[in-house]
């Protein structure tokens, strides 16, 4: 059962980032490539704090969201300034700047090493060392975050991000304002990316740089691709999707040795077929 | 999935081969497969490394289990893949000890070993690591054992050698991630400690290969050696070292074991540690007839891991205790030394083993020091 | 002396960068598409040329060869893909998405056939010591990587600005609509674009690795310098794209002088992004 | 008596070409003006720095005795000077009724706070947001078409759903962007009766158009713009039948 469960944890934890993404690229039509590294930062300062002993789990958390907000709105910043592809590049920039610093900050990452024996989380000092209780958190978090992004597109709110994306002119010629509007949808991303982060470091015990590095940025982008952006739907099951791929494609007969690039040509293989021929996703709208 | 398949049907027809021609009225009780675990990179940027690994514990099981397996049950390996990643790590843990309930998993990777190291502890199975260096790995869980000495031990052996020849200036190459930083400190460290004095220290990229700039900065500190520590790309380096026309000695660790390296000319005099794990001829040329590759230095590292799980199976069925990860640990402690390929003896969690230092010869490479990890 | 050695190393591996970035720049003007693919084209060229050279291809037929086999992916990536989305009216963000799952196709597949190893070309010239004056010490490869990618450099230039098709290259940069009523055939320029920047880039992409060996995955960190060096010396010049390369690269190389080279790679974005902030429109914009 | 609509000496430049120079002109309130002119006269770039998009070099626009010059467009509308798009800058994966509701005043829910903790209050006021932009459409006669994606409407029905979000924002000023062009004759009275009807409910409008015949219908006012100035103001029928004026506008065409 562990091994399912484990499964499970790991897909809530990317929705958890998947809605994170959509918010940002599919409903604001923020083409952020760096949501790895916020996710990140989410890890390590929940991973700090309980290290230390200085926060239990809960505090940790908040304060984890809380500078999870502040970096996300910081680096959707240069999207006010810069459009489309430009922005493109700098999202990048700051993607390999922060595995830089995973990498580079011993004193605060652990570096290149990572980051071991982060304490399981806990409720009112109480620890939840098994499988089923960190379900249990996460499968709480996971749904007040899909209530929260539910609610969110149902609201003018919600209505005034979609024609954001579309045209921030016309926005603006409605007597809408575009900047509050993108830097609260950034920093409820950077919020829901600070939560998985922390749920990631006390589920895995163990956190390094290769879990918040571009590649992961680009598995997130994917999953929302081929979910389909701006539903809750999509944003649930890219995550579920992609996550049970791997695991589906060991029953193909491939050898072992090609089975990760196999993998990542499928990945490729999809994106392109999703761009052409099916740009809503499965379950979402167009793109 | 076909391999795992294909050592399912090896294993099968192993049994089924017992129960034709077994000498002794097999009881159906002893005769039950023995199952054990490994989680290793079988694919991604550790691929390379994780399906030698994969090697050396199915030639290890082949050759035993042709044997009639150990007191007649066969040995089978589950083989998982963790990308190298710790999260896939956590996630094929849990498949392997909360779905099939295995009592041994072998692991490879440092960041993966450290993930599952407090699951180990949690669920009493044993680890055996015969890949990672790190040091954080000898006190991670009191059921993770390393084969391998970790890095700072290893160094050690090779400061002992610089300092006893003279060299008492050195500068750093080191590859910016988990080995490369691990190594860099541990030399840092015991360098100093030996009285020696780093003038300077660089770092790489993962995967890049241009070391010019790097190397002429720390060429400008002039010292009399450069201790490298990276895990890909020597031969390039060879390469732009020669191209520099330095005098320094340079002194590397185990990865430095590169065929390509060993065999380009430019490459002529660079010394490096190497923990023995020396195999006959006989087996390297059986290996490479039954697995249709080279015997390589990952391959014999699991073959000698696999001997000792071998060891500690048949200490327990010879004792009629149930095989647990609980036992197979006090069992560790109990037999203590192992003769795989090498001698290998544990007081710690962490092996006690042989270190060779090899110098190249532009072509081949010869040993030129041998030492003790510990 | 090591700064000098420094300085001209940086040189050498600019003007590699640097006809990168001209490749990608004139894909840009013209196509408006963020051709990441172009990173694994890159990639290709050098692992055609390994092939042709195991298989015992001397080396300029084997580099010519590779160029070739570059047009074709590059120009299938249009005519398959970019093309199609483009008839179809698909959205910046779709066509860019397209071109990641292309380029992890690219790298994939080659990683499928080669192994993820580092290859390294057999010993031969490239490998070979030239002393020069001032201390300098050059490596044939080197010296041919600079000659070789100033001299397409020159030539790029001239093509843009003296022939025909150069001429009708710039003019459906400038102004697509225009060009698609004056019976320019943008969507025919496009390939033709796309074929001549994917044997532009197959030069740095088989001399690079002569130098220090082959990956599948070794091409998105140039790609995204030469991106930078594009846009920093102003989008459509293509002089700015190959100066900026070089410049950068002579910088990173320089700045190991005075910082640890960990941190070499984070400070070039980071001075990217503060520069997006303050001067998005690149250094020479204003002018146009 | 102060201009409703002032424009005062307003100068722009794109990069050495100069789009207005030195323009000047003043509308009152209630009717319809006409602003005309040749091809590149300014006309769009003079809508731009009336409604914030684009701040001008020297000069300022003053609306009901208000400065206006360096608000930001949303400001300008709160303001009440509303602009359509000449391209339309329809949200087109949305339906008719939300581009209407987008543009209402009102700004319950449209934080994330309201959305998130205040849910109900907002559904309720959005429900209310839908019953007013339903008449708004109404009054452009797409009530019918009220949840239809805008990608599926046809090009007259797109241009009269921006009619009917440029009057969401509740502006008194509407500075229409050529709605008349590219429509069918039947759409065009349609466009033509909706204009004058407004102007009876009470709001000015500045309409940029080339149609003369459309200039002739419904212009009270009209405005002749040339090389980003003022050229002349006048009744449509002296500016129309001036022919110093029609050779400007049609002269470099001719």
């Amino acid at each position: 059962m562990d091994y399912f469960y484990s499964y499970l944890i790991l897909a809530e934890i990317y929705t958890l980032l998947g809605l994170s993404t959509n918010l940002l690229v599919g409903v604001v039509g923020i083409f952020s490539v760096s949501q790895a590294a916020v996710f990140g930062v989410g890890a390590y300062i929940v991973g700090d704090f309980l290290l230390a002993g200085t926060l239990s789990f809960l505090p940790a958390l908040a304060v984890a969201a809380l500078a999870c907000i502040l970096l996300n709105v910081l680096i959707s910043l240069p999207s006010l300034r810069v459009a489309g592809d430009y922005f493109v590049v700098t999202s990048f920039g700051i993607q390999l700047l922060a595995t830089a610093t995973f990498t580079n900050w011993t004193a605060g990452t652990g570096g290149a090493n990572g980051m071991p024996g982060v304490p399981p989380p806990d409720l009112l000092g109480l620890p939840i060392e098994s499988t089923r209780g960190i379900l249990a958190v996460t499968t709480v978090a996971t749904l007040v975050a899909c209530l929260a992004f539910w609610l969110i597109l149902r609201a003018p709110f919600g209505r005034l991000l979609k024609a954001i994306r579309e045209d921030e002119s016309a926005v603006a010629a409605a007597g809408k304002g575009v900047l509050s509007a993108k830097v609260s949808a950034a920093a409820l991303a950077g919020a829901f990316a600070g939560v998985a982060g922390g749920l990631y470091a006390t589920y895995l015990s163990f956190i390094d740089p290769s879990s918040f590095d571009l590649d992961a940025s680009i598995l997130l982008l994917t999953m929302v691709v081929v979910g389909g952006a701006r539903t809750l739907a999509g944003s649930i099951f890219g995550p579920f999707l992609l996550l049970a791929l791997p695991q589906v494609l060991t029953f193909v007969a491939i050898p072992t040795t090609y089975a990760a690039t196999a993998r990542q040509l499928v990945y490729g293989a999809l994106l392109i077929a999703f761009a052409l021929f099916r740009p809503q996703g499965l379950l979402g709208e167009r793109l | 999935m076909s391999s795992r398949a294909r050592s399912l049907l090896a294993a099968l027809a192993v049994s089924a081969a017992l129960g034709i021609s077994a000498p002794r009225p097999a009881r159906a009780a002893d005769a039950a497969p023995i199952t054990f675990g490994a989680i290793l990179p079988l694919t991604g940027p550790g691929a390379v490394i994780g399906t030698e690994q994969m090697k050396g514990i199915q030639f290890a099981l082949k050759q035993q289990n042709a044997k009639g397996g150990i007191d007649g049950h066969p040995i089978r390996v589950v083989f998982e893949d963790d990308q190298a990643k710790p999260d896939q790590a956590v996630l094929a843990f849990n498949k392997l000890v909360g779905l099939q309930h295995l009592p041994m998993i072998y692991t490879a990777y440092s960041g993966p070993s450290l993930a599952m190291a407090p699951l180990t502890a949690r669920k009493h199975v044993l680890m055996l690591n015969a890949g990672a260096q790190s040091d954080k790995l000898a006190h991670a869980s009191p059921y993770l054992f390393n084969t391998l000495p970790t890095t700072a031990d290893e160094v050690g052996v090779m400061v002992k050698y610089l300092r006893a020849h003279g060299k008492s200036t050195s500068v750093v190459l080191y590859e910016n991630d988990a080995a490369g930083i691990g190594g860099r400190d541990d030399f840092v460290r015991e360098f100093k400690a030996a009285g020696g004095k780093i003038l300077a220290q660089e770092p790489t990229q993962f995967g890049q290969t241009d070391y010019r700039p790097a190397l002429l900065k720390l060429a400008a500190a002039k010292a009399q050696v450069l201790f490298v520590v990276t895990t890909a790309g020597q031969k390039s380096m060879a390469d732009q070292l020669h191209q520099m026309n330095q005098t320094w000695l340079v002194a590397g660790t185990t990865f430095m074991e590169d065929p390509p390296t060993i065999a380009d000319p430019n490459a002529k005099g660079i010394i490096h540690t190497q923990v023995v794990a020396n195999a006959s001829p006989e087996l390297m040329a059986a290996f490479k007839k039954e697995m249709g590759a080279e015997m390589g230095f990952f391959s014999r590292q699991y073959y000698n891991a696999t001997q000792i799980m071998f060891a500690l199976t048949e200490h327990l069925l010879k004792e009629h205790k149930a095989i647990t990860g609980e036992n197979l640990r006090a069992a560790i402690f109990q037999i203590k030394t192992f003769h795989g390929l090498v001698p290998m003896t544990f007081t710690t969690n962490t092996a006690v083993v042989p270190v060779a230092i090899n110098e190249m010869t532009g072509g081949s490479e010869k040993t030129i020091a041998t030492g003790t990890a510990h | 002396m090591l700064a000098l050695q420094l300085l001209v190393n940086g040189i050498v591996t600019g003007s590699a960068l640097g006809v990168m970035a001209v490749s990608f720049a004139l894909i840009y003007a013209t196509t408006r598409v963020f051709h990441v693919a172009h990173a694994g084209v890159y990639t290709l060229g050098g692992y055609l040329a390994w092939t042709l050279v195991h298989r015992g291809v001397p080396d300029l037929p084997a580099l010519v060869l590779a160029m070739a086999g570059c047009v074709v992916v590059g120009s299938l990536i249009q005519i398959l893909l970019y093309g199609p989305l483009d008839r179809r009216g698909a959205a910046q963000l779709v066509v860019l998405i397209a071109s990641l799952g292309a380029l992890a196709v690219i790298q994939n597949l080659i990683a499928a056939v080669y192994s993820p190893d580092i290859l390294e070309f057999p010993p031969n010239w490239a490998g070979h010591v030239f002393p020069l004056p001032g201390g300098l010490r050059l490596t044939g490869v080197q010296i041919a990587t600079v000659v070789v990618d100033f001299i397409a450099f020159g030539l790029t230039l001239a093509f843009a600005h003296r022939t025909l098709l150069g001429k009708r290259i710039r003019a459906v940069a400038s102004n697509p609509f225009l060009a698609e009523i004056t019976r320019l055939e943008p969507r025919r320029v496009h390939v033709y674009v796309m074929a001549i920047a994917s044997a532009l880039v197959c030069l740095p992409g088989v001399l690079g690795p002569l130098d220090y060996g082959l990956q599948p995955y070794g091409g998105v960190t140039p790609l995204l310098t030469a991106t930078i060096a594009m846009i920093a010396g102003g989008i459509g010049s293509l002089a700015g794209a190959f100066a900026l390369a070089v410049a950068i690269v002579v910088l990173q190389n320089l700045a190991l002088l005075v910082m640890p080279g960990e941190w070499s790679i984070g400070v070039t974005f980071a001075i990217f992004v503060v520069f997006m902030l303050l001067r998005p429109r690149g250094l020479f914009a204003g002018k146009a | 008596m102060t201009a409703y609509l002032e424009v005062c000496g307003v100068t722009h430049n794109f990069g050495g070409l100069q789009a207005l120079n030195d323009c000047a002109f003043a509308i009152s309130q209630g009717g319809i003006t006409c602003l005309v002119g040749p091809n590149g006269a300014g006309k769009t770039t003079i809508f731009n720095v009336i409604t914030g998009f684009l701040r001008p070099d020297t000069g300022r626009v003053g609306f009901r005795g208000r400065t206006l010059s360096g608000l930001a467009p949303q400001a300008i509308v709160h303001a009440g000077i509303a602009r359509s798009f000449q391209n339309l800058r329809l949200f087109t994966d949305l339906t008719a009724c939300d581009n209407v509701m987008l543009a209402l005043p009102d700004r319950a829910g449209e934080t994330p706070f309201g959305a998130l903790f205040r849910p109900f209050a907002t559904a309720r006021s959005d429900r209310r947001r839908r019953a007013d932009a339903l008449e708004r459409l109404d009054h452009v006669g797409l009530a019918a078409r009220a949840d239809e994606r805008v990608r599926n409407l046809s090009y007259g029905e797109q241009k009269l759903l921006t009619i009917a979000r440029l009057l969401a924002t509740g502006a008194e000023l509407l500075l229409l962007d050529e709605p008349a062009s590219g429509l069918a004759a039947g759409a065009l009275d349609q466009v033509m009766v909706l204009l004058r009807r407004l102007r009876g409910e009470g709001k000015t409008l500045l309409v940029v158009e080339h149609n003369t015949r459309v200039v002739q219908q419904i212009a009270d006012e009209v405005l002749f713009l040339h090389q980003g100035h003022l050229l002349a103001q006048g009744p449509p029928a002296r500016i129309i039948a001036d022919p110093a004026l029609a050779e400007i506008y049609f002269g470099g065409a001719l």
